[in-house]
């Protein structure tokens, strides 16, 4: 377990109720293609997504390590982990009054595998079945005990088939050329959720209107307006009262604003580098004493402080907010002599080599050429010469997926929020390929890395990771730095603000 | 005064005009500025071309040295066709073949010292520099200018006397025969007599055979030994200055001689020739002067008089061809 | 009685990088009603600064002293505004070239119009009207059709014949023709040149003709000026300045000219130019600024400066010498050939 | 008088409307061809500038996950027909262009079409409003400096001028936006409308338009507020512009003969300024707003990137940013047809203006 | 005949004589001059000028200016001054290398183009054309996208974008004077198109060229900055002055960390265009028309 995800509001809320005809605007900058659940899995389509669609259980507040009941009032897990069965509420019915059904779940979620989109690896290998009209189960063919912390991802939204069908919309064999629902789906929302799409645009503004038929509890405001904003110029706007809520401050931005509420949540988005292990790339990089003697060069603290106020150095790869992260200050700590001494140890004299990081993009705040550059400077402390090879996200997307960077620096942002995501850090695995971290190269880790796939007690999960983060730790060529802030402001008449590690706030808890 | 008989070609031709026609314009919209020009321009001998703004003077001198293509008949300079200048370099022979144009202020270079300018009459023909330079300072006092105007710079001279510098610059090219067209008439009065002095001066010394572009006929008059008048494309009237001065022919020619005044105090009102050149694109039937002329006759409309000899010289005019026909018969 | 212009001792500076210059300096002459006036000189001795001084139309920091008499009232001391009323009203001016004259892009009818009907306060067709008669006036063809034609729709003599009828259109008592036929050709200068002696009779219009061409001036001009450097080398009644020139530089420019006077000469004789070129603003010699291209300079010629006398009745000439005979046989300077 | 000067009639140039229709017709049609030309050269100029780019459509507009699943790819690149030969892409475009068709943005999941419709009318809206307030200001200043040429209001404007055009855009956008909506608050910071109000029923895109034709005066209002900031930044270039040039070509066209002509006839300076000296000046004013539109398109990319204004330039970036093709090509087309049409407006209008051309 | 004799000779004054006396008639100009000379002596002696390394992140973050930071430090506790002034080594080089190399480029298309004519003309006119119908940082965007956000990528960019404005002046004036009559005169001399296009037409093209380079520098530095702006030119760390204003402008109320670069920019942007445009009304009133045909 690790630092509380439930910001504090920074200041007293105002004691008014909202009044229940109130428009409530947010600003954040845009990164959003579409609102269709089926084909939507960027930051700000899974903000509006759980507003307008329920899924099967969800997270309230900041909390992510413990999913609670939403469409599903209930649900067990075989002890295998293979079959997860869902019970489903009965009063739960679609902004058009009919009622949520089994059918209903069974559609989306496998419309989402069908369509063959952003989001549906979210069910790979994973089959939805409907025994009677209010039980799903999902059946994994490995082990997943993932699979509720899946479920609540925005992207699992159930639709009301009848209507999606009536659109264009199906979930057979195909779908991916198949079904046309997306634009019928980013004009009217087909939902149970709190919320129903009111207008939409992919630069400008979503328009969310009160869910009238909302089987839950309605939300405090009727309306909530999203505008597409630059980060600077929310804050400005958060300033002056022309929104409530702004997203994307970066810690530096919130700093000393005052007659706001500044809730200052932890990302999960973990920064870190990684120095290739593939001998082919470079023979420097892949040489252990190396990789230690550039773990033990950095210094985490200063990035933390160039950071700004709420960041903190991640101790391992999975953030502080989920299921098995390493305790806050177990991270690996500047060792400058170490480090040296490790350099000298690997032979390699005036090591020189090359970082790819995206430098044109910024997250959370930070832009990637400011950390290079930091690093670059603390490397050159311990002897290591770093050329800076930042290139646009694109290019340097490439190179990086193509395993080619000698070091590079990037950050890994949850698919979901369970440690199971960050296995990908493993040898053969997604990130881990991407660093030359091949099949074989600790075969200790990776045996550990299969057990905790599939392993379902929470306990033992927690232990297993904490297990493999520390081996990474250890020997891997990853180095953690850092987890960014994840800062919410919001005026002072909004209530109950919480940052979400998954989709940024919860717009229909907001009071 | 018996001189009715055309000048002997006792001096070889050097310039020779036949047909010569020229047109502009992109196809569908052509217009013939020159429709089949006859001329000739011996050595020693100036010949004056004048006539209205417009009719075709300028277009005939630029094809006669080979800067406007030819859309029918020939150009010959010492027996050999004058070529259109191309991209490259013209060929030798026709250097030989000159021309000093109307604007003394934009015929020179004016980022160029005179001095470099008159000498490449010398270097592009293959001299030396050295040569250029000595050369180009005999040539500046040759036309009346100090040897030390080599070094200055166009702009540091008067119209005149940049005009003399034009024409040394083309005089260092050896010429046997050049066009001036308009040499003078951008020229104050005593300016315009000082550039025609010299003109015509070169013309006696060297045996260089000129062609003379003016609309201005007592200017030719005073420089030129015959005289073609031109008129819509068309030389209407070809003889001696003095026949074409004291006896023109052609109605044409007449109410040009008439429209002169003179400066003699007299108050005499000159005599008006009404109406404008038409439009080169759209000629008149027949006679290219009927609408304008005073002595029209029903056949003008219809025929296109050809040149024929009258009193003595050429003149393409039905009405006045007819009597020197009845005559000769 | 005063004649309606009356030019006294005019003096016009015109700024220069080298400070005020005078391009017209002590210039004296009249223009009676129904006379032709002209001014000969060659480039830059100052005549359009003549004319442009009784516009009021000098360019900015020029400074004028003397006397412009016009009816009676001083034109160098008229404000602003009155200038302007008496602009094209009582004094209207044509200019050298028919093809800038005009404006391209306005209408004839506008162009002969507009300040018709500012002077006059004339209601639009009645302005129209009065201007077809204008037009048919100066002979322009079907002037109904003209009104809404572009000036690049005539040729250049029909331009100029516009260019007059704007000149006229608020009934101007005198004209001032600036080089009037320099761009025309000498078949549509005899009719700008009739246009304009026809104009002076059935009007009675005053008329300042500007030119360097000696055969305008005899062909039109009752009287003659001819100035040289700014200043007024001779004048006096056309026959007399033209046919018995007494001051050298006329003699000059008559000589510089093609001779039709020797018409029945078989032998050419050479065209006589004046030596040298004509001062420019700024270095204008001292005394007589002839004398250095005078073939009969004296030594009092550098260092005084000549005044206009009367030689003859209405004959001035600023040249003390006085070397030429006075039977208008030109005179053999030294050095000439015979 | 003499008979001679009885002058025989001649032919006045007659107007030829008939022939010039036609003459107008066949130039209409010349430019459109050549027009259309361009549009193709400019699709294959920016299908080949994004072929050079380094990185992968798929992996720019596929989520991190999703770009490691072969199938979600396949999907990706076969919705976009990304599988084929290149040119067979670019065939295929072309194609689809000439249909009007412009493909489907792979950011908006939209077709660009629908995209530019929302956008296009955004980005004309501030453009008109600021290539407007140029001219306005621009050559009214620019008629003052002539008029008062070298003297103190001419060096005054020739510093304005000159600042004008050396002010950074963006600099200049973001310092406005602190000022007068972050400090002073005078004016809205961002958007096209305020928050609480919904867009006016669309007819031309045009906010404030459509607001007017449907009598929503209160969003009209939003609206002119929200195009202020925007409308001045990006007309401070080309009010410097507009200036410096009017100035120039009132200057040449006060040196011709024919004002002083003008002058002579005693008109009052207003009409002479205006009439005589302006109306000519406005042929070449014209064809320097045609080029100043161009540059403010330009300036659109910062303007609306800083003020949140939901416009082409906004498109353009952020497609480029994506390597989204179809929207690139898209915006290039319709870039292209915009240069085409202003030069196209600008030769109708010099045809109103001067007579010259409009009849021959 | 009489020898005229030359005119008392005001000073021969060729382009570059004339040129150089062009700063001390206008104070405009002067002032423009002034203010270059100050950043290229700046730029030169940044190591010394400034007080301290542009790069080190050794102060506080983000504060006001004050006597220690006479600009303020930005968000990286890096001196604002310090960077201001390290700017100048990167915008001004760069805008004389990038208008020298659009000069280069697009006089010798011009020239080629209206020497050769035809379709040599047609296809770079029709290039031209091309690059006119982008507005030039759209363009220059879609270029610096495809090469990659660097600041030589940008610098590329902006030369594909502004050689055709040389294109088009050179060519038109090479068409002018090949039809004009001093080269005419010599092309009868026997020089060939080639020579007078070098001998005659060079000397004439110069000026109006120079003119336009001049009041092009400005022009360089304001795209080449709006590129970095948008983060498509001048990486971090780099002390590019837009990238400057671009990080500024992430914390408005800081205003110091953008105001200075941005005034840094406009000082310089203006500062040659007081020049550039003293020098066209030197040289050339006209390059404005030539620009257009
Ligand atoms: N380059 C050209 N393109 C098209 N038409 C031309 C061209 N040059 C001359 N013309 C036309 O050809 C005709 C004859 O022109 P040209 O210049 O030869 O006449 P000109 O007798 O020399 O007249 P001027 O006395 O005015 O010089 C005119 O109608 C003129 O408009
Ligand atoms: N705007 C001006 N500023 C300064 N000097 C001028 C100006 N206009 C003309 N001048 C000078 O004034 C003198 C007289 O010029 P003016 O135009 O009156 O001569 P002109 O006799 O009309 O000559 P032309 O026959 O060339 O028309 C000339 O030396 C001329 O250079
Ligand atoms: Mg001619
Ligand atoms: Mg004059």
């Amino acid at each position: 377990g690790g630092g509380s995800s439930a910001g504090t509001p920074a200041s007293g809320t105002g004691s008014a109720a909202a009044p229940a005809n109130q428009t409530l605007v947010v600003d954040t900058t845009f990164n959003l293609k579409t609102v269709d659940p089926g084909r939507m899995f960027e930051t700000t389509g899974l903000l509006i997504d759980r507003a307008l669609y329920s899924t099967l259980l969800t997270f309230t507040g900041g909390d992510v390590k413990k999913p609670v009941p939403d469409l599903a009032e209930s649900y067990t897990a075989s002890p295998d982990g293979t079959t997860y069965t869902f019970k489903l509420r009965s009063d739960a019915v679609f902004s058009d009054g009919t009622p949520v059904t089994s059918a209903d779940v069974v559609f989306s979620l496998n419309r989402v595998k069908a369509i063959a989109g952003n989001p549906s690896f979210l069910m790979a290998g994973i089959t939805v079945t409907a025994p009677d009209a209010s039980t799903v189960v999902l059946t994994s063919e490995k082990p997943n005990p993932s699979i509720p912390f899946i479920v609540p991802n925005p992207a699992l939204g159930i639709l009301n088939s009848t209507a999606v069908k009536a659109s264009g919309g199906t979930d057979a064999e195909g779908a991916d050329k198949n079904d046309k629902a997306e634009t019928a789906l980013n004009t009217a929302s087909q939902g149970s959720g709190p919320y129903t799409l009111s207008s939409f645009s992919t630069t400008t503004q979503v328009v969310l209107e009160a869910n009238a038929k909302y089987w839950g509890t309605k939300p405090a405001y009727s309306k909530v307006v999203l505008r597409n904003v630059a980060a600077n110029v929310q804050k400005l706007n958060v300033t002056k009262g022309e929104s409530q809520i702004a997203l994307d401050l970066s810690p530096t931005q919130a700093e000393g604003m005052k007659d706001v509420q500044v809730v200052n949540g932890a990302s999960p988005n973990v920064f870190f580098l990684f120095t290739n292990n593939d001998p082919k790339i470079s023979a420097t990089t892949a040489n252990k004493d190396f990789q230690e003697a550039v773990r033990y060069g950095i210094d985490y603290d200063g990035l933390v402080a160039l950071a700004g106020t709420g960041s903190t150095q991640a101790a391992g790869v999975i953030p502080t907010m989920f299921l098995g992260s390493l305790p806050a200050g177990s991270g690996v700590k500047r060792d400058v002599a170490r480090a040296k001494a490790a350099l000298a140890r690997s032979g390699i004299s005036n090591p020189t080599v090359d970082i790819g990081y995206p430098s044109d993009f910024a997250s959370n705040g930070i832009a990637f050429g400011d950390l290079a550059a930091r690093v670059q400077a603390n490397l050159k402390e311990v002897g290591i010469t770093v050329n800076l090879k930042g290139s646009s996200v694109q290019t340097a997307l490439a190179e990086y997926r193509d395993g080619k960077e000698q070091m590079g620096l990037w950050f890994w942002g949850p698919d979901y929020p369970d440690p199971g995501d960050y296995l990908v850090f493993l040898p053969d695995q997604l990130v881990g390929k991407r660093a030359g971290y091949v099949k074989g190269a600790n075969p200790a880790l990776e045996a550990l890395g299969e057990k905790a796939a599939t392993t379902v007690d929470d306990a033992e999960r927690v232990k297993l990771y904490e297990q493999i983060q520390t081996e990474l730790n250890t020997s891997s060529p990853f180095m953690p730095l850092l987890q960014p802030a994840q800062i919410v402001v919001a005026g002072q008449s909004v209530k109950n603000v919480q940052s979400n590690a998954v989709w940024l706030a919860t717009l229909s808890e907001l009071g | 005064m018996t001189g009715a008989t055309p000048v002997p070609a006792a001096e070889p031709t050097l310039l020779e005009l036949t047909g010569v026609a020229v047109e502009y314009g992109r196809r569908g919209a052509r217009v013939r500025a020159v429709d089949g020009v006859d001329l000739t321009v011996a050595a020693g001998e100036v010949v004056g071309l004048v006539g209205e703004s417009g009719c075709g003077k300028s277009s005939l001198g630029r094809a006669a040295v080979g800067l406007e293509p030819l859309a029918a008949g020939s150009a010959r300079f010492l027996g050999e066709p004058v070529t259109t200048i191309g991209r490259g370099a013209r060929p030798g022979r026709l250097r030989r073949l000159q021309m000093v144009f109307q604007d003394p202020y934009s015929s020179l270079n004016p980022r160029r010292t005179v001095g470099d300018l008159v000498a490449d009459g010398v270097t592009l023909g293959g001299g030396s520099r050295a040569e250029g330079r000595t050369r180009a300072a005999a040539l500046l006092e040759r036309v009346g200018l100090p040897a030390s105007a080599t070094g200055a710079y166009p702009h540091e001279f008067s119209g005149g006397q940049l005009q003399r510098i034009a024409i040394a610059r083309t005089l260092a090219a050896d010429p046997l025969c050049f066009v001036a067209d308009e040499p003078i008439s951008a020229l104050d009065a005593s300016a315009q007599a000082t550039v025609a002095n010299l003109l015509s001066g070169l013309v006696r010394d060297s045996g260089i055979g000129l062609l003379l572009v003016s609309h201005d006929l007592s200017v030719v008059r005073q420089v030129a030994d015959r005289v073609a008048v031109m008129y819509l494309g068309r030389v209407v009237e070809v003889g001696t200055t003095e026949q074409v001065w004291s006896r023109p022919q052609h109605p044409y020619t007449q109410a040009l001689v008439a429209a002169i005044p003179r400066p003699d105090g007299g108050g005499v009102l000159p005599a008006d020739l009404p109406g404008d050149v038409p439009d080169p694109a759209d000629p008149p039937s027949g006679c290219r002067f009927h609408p304008r002329c005073p002595i029209v006759e029903d056949s003008c409309r219809t025929t296109d008089p050809r040149p024929e000899t009258v009193a003595g010289r050429q003149v393409a005019c039905v009405v006045r061809a007819a009597p020197a026909a009845r005559a000769d018969a | 009685m005063e004649p309606l212009l009356r030019v006294e001792d005019l003096r016009v500076e015109l700024p220069t990088r080298r400070g005020l210059r005078p391009a017209v300096d002590g210039l004296s002459f009249d223009v009676a009603e129904g006379e032709i006036v002209g001014i000969a000189g060659e480039s830059g001795s100052g005549k359009t600064m003549t004319a442009m001084t009784l516009l009021g139309l000098l360019p900015h920091g020029a400074r004028t002293s003397g006397s412009a008499r016009f009816d009676g009232r001083e034109l160098l001391t008229l404000g602003r505004r009155q200038l302007r009323d008496l602009r094209g009203r009582q004094i209207a001016m044509v200019s050298q070239d028919p093809s800038t004259a005009l404006h391209p892009i306005l209408p004839v009818g506008t162009q002969v119009t507009e300040h018709m009907r500012h002077h006059l306060g004339l209601s639009k067709s009645a302005a129209r009207a009065e201007a077809v008669e204008l037009l048919a006036t100066v002979r322009i063809p079907d002037p109904e059709r003209a009104l809404g034609a572009y000036p690049g729709q005539f040729s250049g003599g029909m331009r100029q014949r516009i260019a007059i009828a704007v000149a006229l259109a608020a009934r101007p008592r005198l004209l001032l023709a600036d080089e009037p036929t320099t761009a025309l050709d000498v078949t549509v200068q005899a009719g700008i040149l009739r246009l304009l002696d026809r104009l002076r009779r059935e009007r009675g219009l005053a008329v300042l003709v500007i030119t360097h061409d000696l055969g305008v001036m005899s062909a039109v001009a009752d009287r003659v000026a001819v100035m040289y450097a700014g200043r007024l080398a001779e004048s006096g009644p056309r026959a007399q300045v033209l046919a018995t020139p007494r001051h050298p530089y006329t003699r000059g420019l008559l000589d510089a000219l093609p001779h039709p006077e020797a018409a029945d000469d078989p032998a050419r004789v050479a065209l006589r130019p004046i030596p040298g070129s004509p001062p420019s603003l700024g270095d204008v010699p001292a005394g007589c600024p002839f004398h250095p291209r005078c073939a009969f300079a004296v030594p009092a010629c550098a260092t005084d400066r000549p005044e206009p006398v009367p030689v003859a009745a209405g004959h001035l000439l600023a040249c003390p010498p006085d070397p030429l005979p006075r039977d208008g046989a030109a005179p053999v300077p030294e050095g000439a050939p015979a | 008088m003499s008979s001679a000067d009885s002058a025989l009639p001649v032919p006045v140039g007659r107007p030829r409307t008939r022939a010039s229709r036609r003459d107008l017709w066949r130039f209409l049609a010349k430019r459109l061809v050549a027009g259309a030309f361009l549009c193709v050269g400019i699709t294959l100029v920016s299908f080949v500038l994004t072929q050079l780019v380094p990185g992968d459509p798929a992996a720019a507009n596929l989520g991190n996950r999703a770009v490691e699943d072969p199938a979600a790819v396949a999907a990706f690149r076969a919705q976009y027909g990304l599988d084929k030969p290149l040119p067979v892409q670019y065939a295929v475009y072309l194609g689809k262009l000439v249909r009007g068709d412009l493909g489907e943005s792979q950011q908006s999941h939209r077709t660009v079409k629908a995209d530019l419709a929302e956008y296009i009318p955004a980005t004309f809206e501030l453009a008109l409003f600021a290539i407007v307030l140029s001219l306005l200001v621009g050559v009214t200043l620019g008629v003052v400096a002539a008029v008062f040429r070298d003297r103190w209001p001419d060096q005054v404007l020739r510093v304005v001028s000159l600042a004008g055009v050396s002010m950074p855009t963006f600099w200049i956008a973001l310092l406005a936006f602190f000022v007068f909506f972050y400090k002073l608050g005078w004016l809205p910071g961002g958007g096209r409308l305020g928050p609480a109000l919904t867009p006016p029923p669309r007819t031309t895109g045009m906010f404030t338009v459509d607001a007017a034709l449907a009598g929503q005066w209160g969003v009209l209002g939003s609206a002119l507020e929200h195009l202020v900031l925007p409308g001045l930044v990006l007309a401070t270039y080309t009010v410097g512009m507009l200036l410096r040039f009017t100035r120039a070509s009132m200057l040449e066209i006060l040196g011709n003969d024919y004002v002083r002509a003008a002058r002579a006839k005693g008109l009052p300076e207003r009409v002479v300024v205006v009439r005589h000296v302006l109306r000519p000046a406005l042929i070449s004013i014209i064809t320097v707003a045609g080029l100043a539109f161009g540059s403010l398109l330009s300036g659109t990319v910062l303007v609306e990137t800083i003020y949140s204004w939901p416009g082409l330039g906004q498109y353009a970036y952020t497609s480029a940013k994506n390597l989204d093709l179809p929207a690139i090509m898209g915006v290039s087309v319709v870039v292209a047809a915009v240069y085409i049409a202003i030069n196209l407006l600008v030769d109708l209008l010099y045809g109103v203006i001067d007579p010259r051309i409009r009849l021959s | 005949m009489s020898a005229g004799s030359v005119q008392a000779a005001t000073v021969t004054t060729p382009d570059v004589a004339r040129a150089a006396r062009a700063p001390w008639r206008s104070p405009l100009a002067l002032v423009g001059l002034t203010i270059i000379v100050g950043w290229l002596v700046l730029a030169v002696l940044a190591p010394w000028a400034a007080p301290s390394d542009p790069l080190a992140q050794d102060a506080a973050i983000l504060q006001a200016p004050s006597g220690a930071h006479w600009f303020g430090t930005d968000e990286l506790g890096r001196d604002v001054l310090s960077r201001v002034v390290h700017g100048a080594r990167i915008s001004l080089p760069l805008a004389f290398v990038l208008v020298a190399a659009s000069t280069l480029i697009g006089s010798v298309v011009g020239a080629v183009a209206g020497f050769f004519g035809r379709w040599v003309d047609s296809v770079a006119m029709r290039l031209a054309d091309l690059v006119f119908a982008f507005p030039g940082i759209i363009l220059a965007l879609a270029i610096a996208a495809a090469l990659g956000p660097q600041l030589r990528n940008a610098v590329i960019a902006v030369v594909i974008v502004s050689w055709p404005g040389y294109a088009r002046l050179v060519r038109s004036l090479v068409l002018a004077a090949r039809t004009s009559q001093y080269v005419v005169s010599s092309r009868l001399l026997g020089a060939s198109g080639l020579r007078t296009l070098f001998v005659d037409v060079r000397p004439n093209i110069a000026g109006p060229v120079l003119v336009m380079s001049a009041l092009d520098i400005g022009n360089a530095v304001l795209l080449l900055s709006g590129l970095s702006f948008l983060g498509l030119g001048a990486q971090p760390p780099t002390p590019e002055w837009g990238a400057m204003v671009a990080a500024g402008s992430q914390n408005f109320d800081r205003w110091w960390v953008g105001l200075f670069p941005g005034l840094a920019i406009l000082t310089v942007v203006l500062a040659f265009n007081f020049v550039g445009d003293t020098l066209r009304d030197v040289l050339d009133p006209r390059t404005a028309r030539a620009l257009r045909e």
